[in-house]
């Protein structure tokens, strides 16, 4: 047995970080304004914001690839203009999976901010806070327990994807391999000692980052004596 | 494409014996999604494929440098890890005692389009049809045949892993008869020029001596 | 139902709203606040804040509001809930310290019993020394003895900051006590409107001295019956005669009244 | 805080609990019913409820209890919120009517307006034809009307269904009228415990008729002094003597008596 | 081209729809325990439930087929008692799924249960209701947005999954090839025309039993003259 790399776990600890706090600032205005809105096209924009996870990923992927490759149209532009390129680099593996991985943090954060005491944020108003102080200081607080699913349902969900990120990102060494693809690629050529080691590092880092997150989430709400 | 990445690495020690300084990055995966990125722009300097196809495919959009060539030859081998009463002949595959059988998928693996046509030519294919359960590659159809199948037609090569090497041949696998398929084809096309020497490397008599020695036949 | 209303309330006035459950007190208390949409128009010393459908964000209003389900911000401290209105820390503590709840100001809303969620509510609605003050019912919860502290605290922050209050309020004597003037709606028409004293005292022909009250309880004592009567939230007992008291019933409405000599106002 | 309670109730009976805000009235009523853990034991008819840190679980308990926010199934309309309780359509019809509801059976509550809330509440808890009937500032919501006629609803029902009832109320009033007794707590602590009469009621040595109360105004009509006086929700003028009006203040707090004659009772 | 084969379109369905309702009656006691439990164990629950959707869908069905495999302890288990074969059959797809998207359903159910007004629960307990009639009648009904997004969430990504239904189904027609293992297929042999044609119709149908479920939501929501 070769000495384990370590790159790989933090890559995909850095993906998942990344990814989780960049859609946290996309979803969290979109979910505010899903859960207020009146337009009668509600029920089409919640469908289509839930779309990105009904395609297998490696096809998504594939699709994703298309869009992102610089002879495409979005590709050029993103290279010419914003200097940017999201094939084969990290980058462009936040990029995919911030796509797919969209919906999970969305729908709790949306259903979290539905099931408000709308009261509530009508003092914030009354107070005359704006939107945005409402939606940080009192509804955001008061929805915990769909932030912390959303936020965890994303990160984990992050770590494990593969088929999207192998797509686009091609298993670079440093780059865009991450464990989640190691780990594959020991299952694909039958190394299944160095698969089960990975397996485990991965799931015992990920046991211990979410029970570090649950246990601190648990004695803050203790120290200040919330419900 | 994976069946050759325990070959490779083999190769590539080899390789480093000659020229210390290089670098080879291996990324393993399937062929069509290799495809795919190849396409769009991967940077990856030399695709080996399973197959004569996606190399070619390849170079007809101008994204190879040369005509691809054959590496390496590969070949088809009868597994069976419970069933150890196996011979040359496909037709043990119809006794009773095996029940599923595990095939790469003919669509989308150059090796279950080989075992399609193997039982097709041993005229068995209609009857053992409802046993075959189909792997999406070299790997998957091998995992399968060692723990849910009662026999399975896989990479040669794959035998000569690591994990595999202790099953002997004669007690749990066979050769397949070469003349009921047509040959393997694998080959490799040449992508960057940086590619260039490892691509000219594959071809000489040290690369195709470790060839050998992981079952495929000479091209 | 609907609510219509036609209203002007003049700048540092204290005006009391009444009427009967489901009146459109808090409808048109959080119209005011710009929280309903409405037709029609709101004129606030010469600035439109509701015309032709055009509505002053509640954030512009400058309006205290307690709501009548206190509506507390649940993630934050009682002194939390006050400094987030408003950063102004000797006002909150001050506001604190006259309801009561300093012991309490770390608490959190969840950890307070009902009374004591109202009064957060009501220092919270201070907290902005607002123009326009809309009380809901802010009192209700609370034993008279508080009430009445709050009540005299409620008024002098109101002359305090000059604002214009409006209460939502459902007894007499504390509307009597505060207000300049109460407005009575009633299925969301005004009713009533007008001094407290036109609106809630009843004046009994010549009597000078008399109540509306009901019967609890008709003793018999030695040789006279004693009525024990509830007026308001006051109990007293009435010395009265066989024949009278054979009358009566329990749970009877009656007036009482001294009929010949004028009652006495007698300081302790 | 600490509450500490030793009470008896015997069965049938109708008795109030008051005291100031955050002296634990809703917590004895929530340990009751089963929802707060405590020490010590709790026996109703010859039944352990609470014994040794080993509790009945309230939904063996047959209690109805309204909770002083409410606490209404949201998802439910007026009339399945009843019917969710106990399935007797008679029953909850018959409750609605008398409650003022029968038009906003089919509402959802959070379209109703603060009081309409309290009486839903109110008739939830009643569905149960409860042995212990746990009522929290039932009509505090109300205006004096309708909580008049609910306080007598209440008390028929109270009959009719042979419950002991305990009720939190903080006005005098409403509990000379509807309890037998009354217990006051302060800081978790009973500081008394009697009839209304013992512990309301205000004798005022010989004084046959005198009243606690403020004043409100004072007012100079012709040669005379008008003081405008609330005693509890009623609101008074009593005519003055000059040297008196000069010495009263607005807010003090004055006894009004008759000194010479009794005062009589005059029904309509 | 040839005509397309709608039997995978309706594998998809059937085992997403199965999976969801399977999953739906699992989790919710789960989530109703997790949300009320005072145990100190309650965050390394939390944590230890999250984790099938940390390993790479691929490697959590190479898992899966080692612990179904007919002759493991617990495949010989499930063969002798239950009659049941859990590889390259439909059933065997179902607990597959049923895994892996477990801590989708689980999470929003989860934090709903813990936002819910507690005074609102108890009110049902003095009401004479059992937890699970208070569960059912009154929990549930009041986090409608967080089960739809439950709901939503685990439907969408069981149609979208293929790496653990690859590997634990085998791609056998009409019996484990559901259509994203299908399109997987079109990528893979560069049959890109049927791929965008099997991935449009996909999105298609999944696009319109989700507006659908909206709809039916927002109308459901409106006739009760909800909030
Ligand atoms: N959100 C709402 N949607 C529709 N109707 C409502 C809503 N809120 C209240 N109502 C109805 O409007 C009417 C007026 O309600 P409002 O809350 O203004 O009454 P209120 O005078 O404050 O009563 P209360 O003294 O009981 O608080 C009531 O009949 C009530 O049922
Ligand atoms: N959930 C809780 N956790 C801790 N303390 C609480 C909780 N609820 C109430 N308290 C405190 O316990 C004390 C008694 O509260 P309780 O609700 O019984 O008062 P109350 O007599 O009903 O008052 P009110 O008349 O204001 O409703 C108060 O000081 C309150 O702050
Ligand atoms: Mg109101
Ligand atoms: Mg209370």
């Amino acid at each position: 047995m070769s000495s384990i790399a370590w790159t790989p776990f933090w890559l995909s600890f850095k993906l998942a970080f990344v990814t989780t706090a960049v859609l946290f600032v996309l979803a969290l205005p979109l979910a505010w304004w899903l859960a207020q809105t009146r337009t009668r096209l509600k029920p089409f924009l919640e469908a289509l914001v839930s779309l990105p996870i009904v395609l297998p990923p490696s096809v998504l992927g594939f699709y994703l690839l298309w869009a992102f490759a610089p002879d495409s149209p979005l590709g050029a532009f993103l290279k010419e203009r914003l200097g940017l390129e999201l094939v084969f680099s990290f980058p462009g593996l936040v990029v995919a999976s911030v796509i797919y991985s969209f919906p999970f943090m969305l729908q709790p954060l949306q259903s979290g901010f539905e099931s408000l005491n709308r009261h509530m944020l009508e003092a914030a108003y009354v107070a005359g806070k704006t939107g945005w102080q409402t939606l940080l200081f009192v509804a955001l607080p008061n929805i915990k327990p769909a932030l912390l699913s959303a936020l965890i349902v994303t990160f984990a969900h992050t770590v494990g994807e593969f088929g999207v990120v192998l797509m686009v990102g091609g298993s670079i060494p440093g780059e865009t391999k991450v464990a989640s693809v190691a780990i594959y690629e020991y299952v694909e050529i039958m190394d299944y000692k160095n698969a089960h080691i990975y397996s485990a590092i991965m799931v015992g880092i990920s046991f211990a980052v979410l029970t570090a997150v649950y246990l601190f989430n648990r004695h803050h709400r203790r120290r200040l004596g919330g419900a | 494409a994976a069946n050759v990445s325990y070959a490779v690495k083999d190769l590539i020690q080899t390789y480093r014996q000659k020229d210390p300084k290089s670098d080879i990055r291996v990324i393993v995966g399937s062929s069509g999604k290799l495809a795919a990125q190849i396409r769009h722009g991967a940077p990856y300097d030399l695709f080996l494929s399973a197959d004569m196809g996606y190399p070619l495919a390849l170079y007809h959009d101008k994204l190879g440098l040369e005509k691809p060539k054959t590496y390496a030859k590969g070949v088809l081998a009868l597994l069976s890890v419970r069933h150890k009463k196996l011979s040359n002949n496909l037709h043990t595959l119809l006794s009773f005692a095996i029940k599923k059988i595990a095939v790469a998928n003919p669509k989308t693996a150059p090796y279950g389009k080989a075992a399609r046509e193997a039982l097709q030519n041993a005229k068995i294919y209609e009857r053992v049809k409802p046993k075959l359960i189909y792997g999406e590659s070299v790997s998957q159809t091998l995992v399968y045949t060692l723990r849910v199948a009662d026999a399975g037609l896989v990479a040669k090569s794959a035998l000569f892993s690591p994990k595999l090497r202790r099953f002997r041949e004669g007690k749990e696998w066979v050769e397949v008869d070469s003349r009921l398929y047509s040959p393997i084809e694998q080959g490799a096309v040449l992508l960057k020029p940086e590619g260039k020497d490892f691509y000219d490397f594959l071809f000489s008599p040290a690369a195709q001596h470790i060839f050998k020695a992981y079952g495929y036949r000479q091209p | 139902m609907e609510l219509s209303v036609n209203l002007t309330l003049s700048a540092g006035s204290f005006t009391a709203l009444t009427g009967p459950s489901g009146s459109g007190k808090s409808t048109l208390l959080r119209i005011l606040a710009g929280l309903e949409s409405a037709d029609g128009e709101i004129k606030v010393s010469q600035k439109r804040w509701l015309a032709n459908n055009k509505s002053l964000p509640p954030q512009q209003r400058d309006v205290g509001l307690l709501f009548q389900d206190y509506a507390l911000f649940e993630h934050m401290s009682v002194r939390q809930n006050l400094l987030f209105v408003q950063k102004d820390p000797a006002l909150a503590d001050a506001l604190l310290e006259s309801t009561g709840l300093s012991e309490l100001a770390n608490r959190r809303p969840a950890y307070l019993s009902g009374g004591q969620k109202q009064r957060v509510a009501l220092c919270r609605a201070l907290m902005r020394r607002p123009k326009l003050l809309l009380l809901d019912e802010p009192l209700s919860a609370l034993d008279p003895a508080m009430r009445l502290t709050l009540q005299h605290e409620i008024l002098k922050l109101h002359r305090e900051f000059g604002t214009t209050t409006l209460m939502v309020s459902h007894d007499p004597a504390e509307i009597y006590r505060m207000a300049q003037r109460v407005i009575r709606l009633e299925n969301g028409k005004i009713t009533a409107d007008g001094t407290p004293g036109d609106v809630l005292l009843k004046r009994s022909g010549s009597q000078k001295f008399s109540f509306e009250g009901e019967v609890l309880e008709i003793q018999k004592r030695d040789a006279v019956y004693v009525a024990v009567v509830a007026i308001g939230q006051q109990i007293v007992e009435v010395v009265t005669d066989t024949r009278t008291a054979k009358n009566l019933q329990i749970g009877q409405q009656v007036t009482v009244a001294t009929k010949a000599f004028a009652p006495v106002i007698v300081t302790e």
